[in-house]
């Protein structure tokens, strides 16, 4: 296991060249056998047979970034915890398991604490959270 | 032989990614070309066998970072600014008007002087370890540390990431711009409620 | 030697011989080359017949024919449907964001493609068995989600902002609970890469994850939904919802940009489920051990997944004619309120199992340890 | 070989584009991409060190928490670029020279 070189990620690397290569050579084939005939109001985004009003590019609803903002933490706490998951059973063997027991449960606890304030605060709601008010006196 | 291919094509997409980044102007642009710099950063960590180190590059900067980033752009219009005065400095439209420019400059001048001159021992200190093309997975490795050396740097994490999940959602979370005006809406909605 | 098809290959004396002339590095690149190729070439095609599989299989459940015209029962529609989208003009709206838009379908394929590299097909036909296997193929398929937000951003229509906007929150909303479940499987375990994952269920069918204990039960449904949600698969499939958003993400992409955004999806189906199968229902391994240790094993191994495969891919099929879309708030409260709590609480639940029997099964607590 | 100092290198250009970046653009979320990038070139050379000098495993766990604090970073500085953008309607970075927002508005 521990006798290995850097080449086990070259498989990674050449699959990145090959979907660039199969990107290119698919957009080629299309460019050559595709029919070009600009004109028209064919290159309007479509609005349901209208002509577009305005630009799409305007501001979004925050509960976009809310529910983001909620998922990159959890990610990031389970990034953290994989490397303990993975030795679990080792450490459980070895005789370890209470004590990697609480580490782990103490870790998901904290999880558990965000989103349980998430859920009494309503950001997990989609449509509540913007009925919500808060008086400022 | 396959470490230096992959180390070139990584450091030369950060490279280039580093300066389109500084170059362009759209700010939806920068952050694919963070994307790039990213990429090209887990590539590095795995021409140096940390590939934990490497995946949680991806996850987290990939999945969530930059995303979270596409989203804020989005939801504050994208707009760069720029002073409309500057002649030469139009050609490098990021770079604000011409003493921003020449203040980044000096500073970065003076601070990597600065450093340079601090640790100008530090290659000559530090013994270097010739190391080959071996590779030893870590990941079994680093949950040993993280739960005897770091324990209390991994449980204290998680209770840094509870602080900023708070504070973040406390922040963020939708309002309306004028409270007063809401409260009057809401209570003209219980009124009538109590009617019927 | 190294866990990989190349370390594999390198053990038959031919191959070494070519080693000893070429070199490790090279021989390992042919090696890696040809079979990378060759697995690209191979999802692709079943990324193609998916589709196929989903109009016959539709149309069956409705009581209708399905595609019956170009070669027998339809078979080669893959192929004119893929003459058609290249020979079709490739428009791009005036107003777009050509560098984004070009980019956004790339960056959809590509996420997927790369984790054909850590894709365990039988015991030794696996790309690279990465010490982080798993947590790679998570990793490097959040890409998608970047694919769907910039595709829906970069057209400059509503329709694709929606869908894109859509498409990532409930992407990455859906990525936690898999995350989770992933996490209860590595707890068992004890590794991330696939072939320890897939190590301990071979042989009979209740030596599966899925039957391990009840929690890993109740994951399996939890991540076989999440993952239709990863997928965007009816009865998630928000970011496309034809009857509210005309295509959603993709309205605005034409020709083969819109066709390599299907091919990446179609793959990303077949990529998705052979996961779960590595993760819950034993993997490669042949149910019962039947033909283990044959010549033919490899063959065999590869033919047990992908029918598994097929099997999962048969319900999710299945369960796209049979559930209505859900919508956006249904939706994200499934996420948060439902699949993530039931997630923390299988992953809490499998670790005080593990600690209290000692890592073993329903199975063996039941009726012994002599049954394997 | 690869030698220590090409990843100084890189790391060195990683830190002054992000340098250049905080210090030149006007956006707070390009400021924010700056920090994302000097954040990076710490984090690499935490692994670069730890191959080449040290030979253990602490530097890999010194970027893990470097990339859990870029998280946790990221996250609340664009609520807070979020919620100034709800209140200003701009994010010009020198607008942001009040302490508290006027009650007026």
């Amino acid at each position: 296991m521990s006798n290995q070189t850097l080449n086990v990620f070259m498989p990674i690397a050449i699959m990145m060249l090959l979907a660039a290569l199969l990107f290119g050579g698919a957009l080629l084939a299309a460019h050559l056998l595709s029919p070009k005939k600009p004109g028209g109001d064919k290159d309007l985004p479509y609005e349901c047979g209208e002509v577009p009003e305005g630009s799409a590019w305007s501001m979004f609803n925050v509960r976009f970034y809310v529910v983001g903002l909620i998922f990159i933490i959890f990610d990031v706490e389970s990034v953290l915890m994989f490397p303990v998951a993975a030795i679990f059973k080792k450490m459980n063997a070895l005789g370890n398991g209470t004590y990697i027991l609480i580490i782990f449960l103490s870790f998901i606890s904290v999880l558990l604490e965000g989103i349980a304030y998430c859920w009494k605060k309503g950001d997990l709601d989609w449509v509540k959270s913007y009925k919500r008010t808060t008086k400022i006196k | 032989m396959f470490a230096n291919i992959l180390f070139s094509v990584s450091s030369l997409l950060v490279i280039s990614s580093c300066i389109l980044m500084m170059w362009t102007k759209n700010l939806m642009h920068s952050c694919v070309y963070l994307l790039g710099v990213l990429i090209g950063v887990a590539g590095l960590y795995l021409t140096l066998g940390a590939d934990f180190v490497a995946a949680t590059q991806i996850m987290v900067y990939v999945g969530g970072v930059v995303i979270l980033m596409l989203f804020a752009v989005m939801l504050t219009g994208g707009k760069d600014y720029q002073s409309q005065t500057q002649k030469i400095l139009n050609l490098f439209p990021s770079m604000g008007n011409k003493y921003t420019f020449m203040w980044g400059v000096g500073v970065a001048f003076v601070f990597g002087c600065t450093l340079i001159y601090f640790f100008r021992n530090l290659f000559s200190v530090i013994k270097v370890i010739e190391s080959d093309d071996s590779y030893t997975p870590t990941i079994e490795r680093l949950g040993e540390l993280l739960v005897t050396d770091h324990l209390v740097a991994f449980e204290i994490s998680s209770v840094l990431l509870l602080g900023a999940l708070v504070g973040a959602a406390i922040i963020a979370r939708p309002r309306k711009e004028r409270p007063a005006f809401i409260d009057d809406i809401v209570d003209d909605h219980h009124h009538d409620e109590e009617h019927h | 030697m190294e866990n990989t098809i190349a370390g594999y290959f390198l053990s038959f004396a031919p191959v070494q011989h070519l080693a000893d002339s070429l070199g490790v590095g090279f021989t390992s690149f042919l090696i890696f080359f040809a079979f990378c190729t060759l697995f690209l070439v191979i999802l692709a095609t079943v990324g193609g017949f998916g589709t196929i599989a989903e109009r016959k299989i539709s149309a069956d459940l409705q009581a209708r024919i399905g595609p019956n015209r170009v070669g027998p029962y339809g078979l080669f529609q893959l192929i004119a449907d893929g003459i058609k989208m290249i020979s079709k003009e490739d428009i791009m709206p005036r107003s777009a964001d050509k560098f984004l838009y070009y980019l956004a379908p790339f960056l959809s394929l590509f996420g997927v493609v790369c984790t054909i590299a850590v894709m365990p097909f039988s015991k030794n036909l696996i790309l690279t068995d990465l010490n982080v296997g798993v947590f790679y193929a998570i990793a490097i398929s959040s890409l998608v989600g970047v694919g769907i937000f910039l595709g829906g951003y970069a057209s400059n229509s509503k329709w694709s902002l929606l869908g894109g906007m859509r498409g990532a929150s409930q992407i990455i909303s859906y990525e936690i609970p898999v995350t989770l479940t992933i996490m209860m499987i590595v707890l068992i375990a004890g590794g991330l890469s696939f072939n320890t994952l897939v190590a301990e269920q071979a042989g009979m069918p209740w030596n599966w994850y899925i039957f391990h204990n009840p929690f890993t039960f109740i994951g399996f449904f939890v991540f076989f939904i999440s993952t239709l949600a990863e997928t965007n698969r009816a009865p998630f499939d928000l970011p496309e919802a034809e009857s509210e958003l005309v295509s959603g993400y993709h309205t605005e992409y034409t020709g083969i940009r819109f066709g390599l955004f299907a091919l990446a999806e179609y793959i990303e189906i077949f990529v998705v489920s052979a996961v779960s199968v590595s993760l819950f229902l034993g993997g490669y391994h042949i149910p019962f051990g039947l033909l283990e240790g044959t010549f033919s094993n490899e063959i065999l191994q590869f033919g047990s997944l992908f029918l598994k495969t097929c099997a999962l891919y048969y319900v999710v099929i299945w369960v796209r004619w049979t559930f209505p879309r859900l919508r956006v708030d249904q939706l994200m409260s499934i996420c948060w309120k439902y699949l993530t709590p039931i997630a923390i609480f299988n992953l809490v639940g499998t670790a005080i199992w593990i600690v209290a029997f000692d890592g073993r099964s329903m199975f063996d607590l039941f009726f012994g340890s002599g049954v394997h | 070989m690869i030698s220590l100092k090409a990843y100084l290198f890189v790391s060195m250009i990683l830190m002054v584009t992000g340098l250049v970046v905080m210090i030149s653009r006007k956006n707070i979320v390009a400021i924010l991409l700056g920090i994302e990038l000097i954040l990076n070139s710490a984090a690499l050379n935490f692994v670069a060190y730890s191959k080449y000098a040290a030979n253990n495993l602490d530097g890999h766990i010194f970027s893990l928490f470097i990339i859990v604090i870029a998280a946790a970073e990221a996250a609340v500085g664009l609520a807070i670029v979020i919620r100034f953008f709800q209140v200003k309607e701009t994010i010009h970075i020198d607008e942001a020279s009040e302490l508290r927002e006027e009650l007026t508005r």
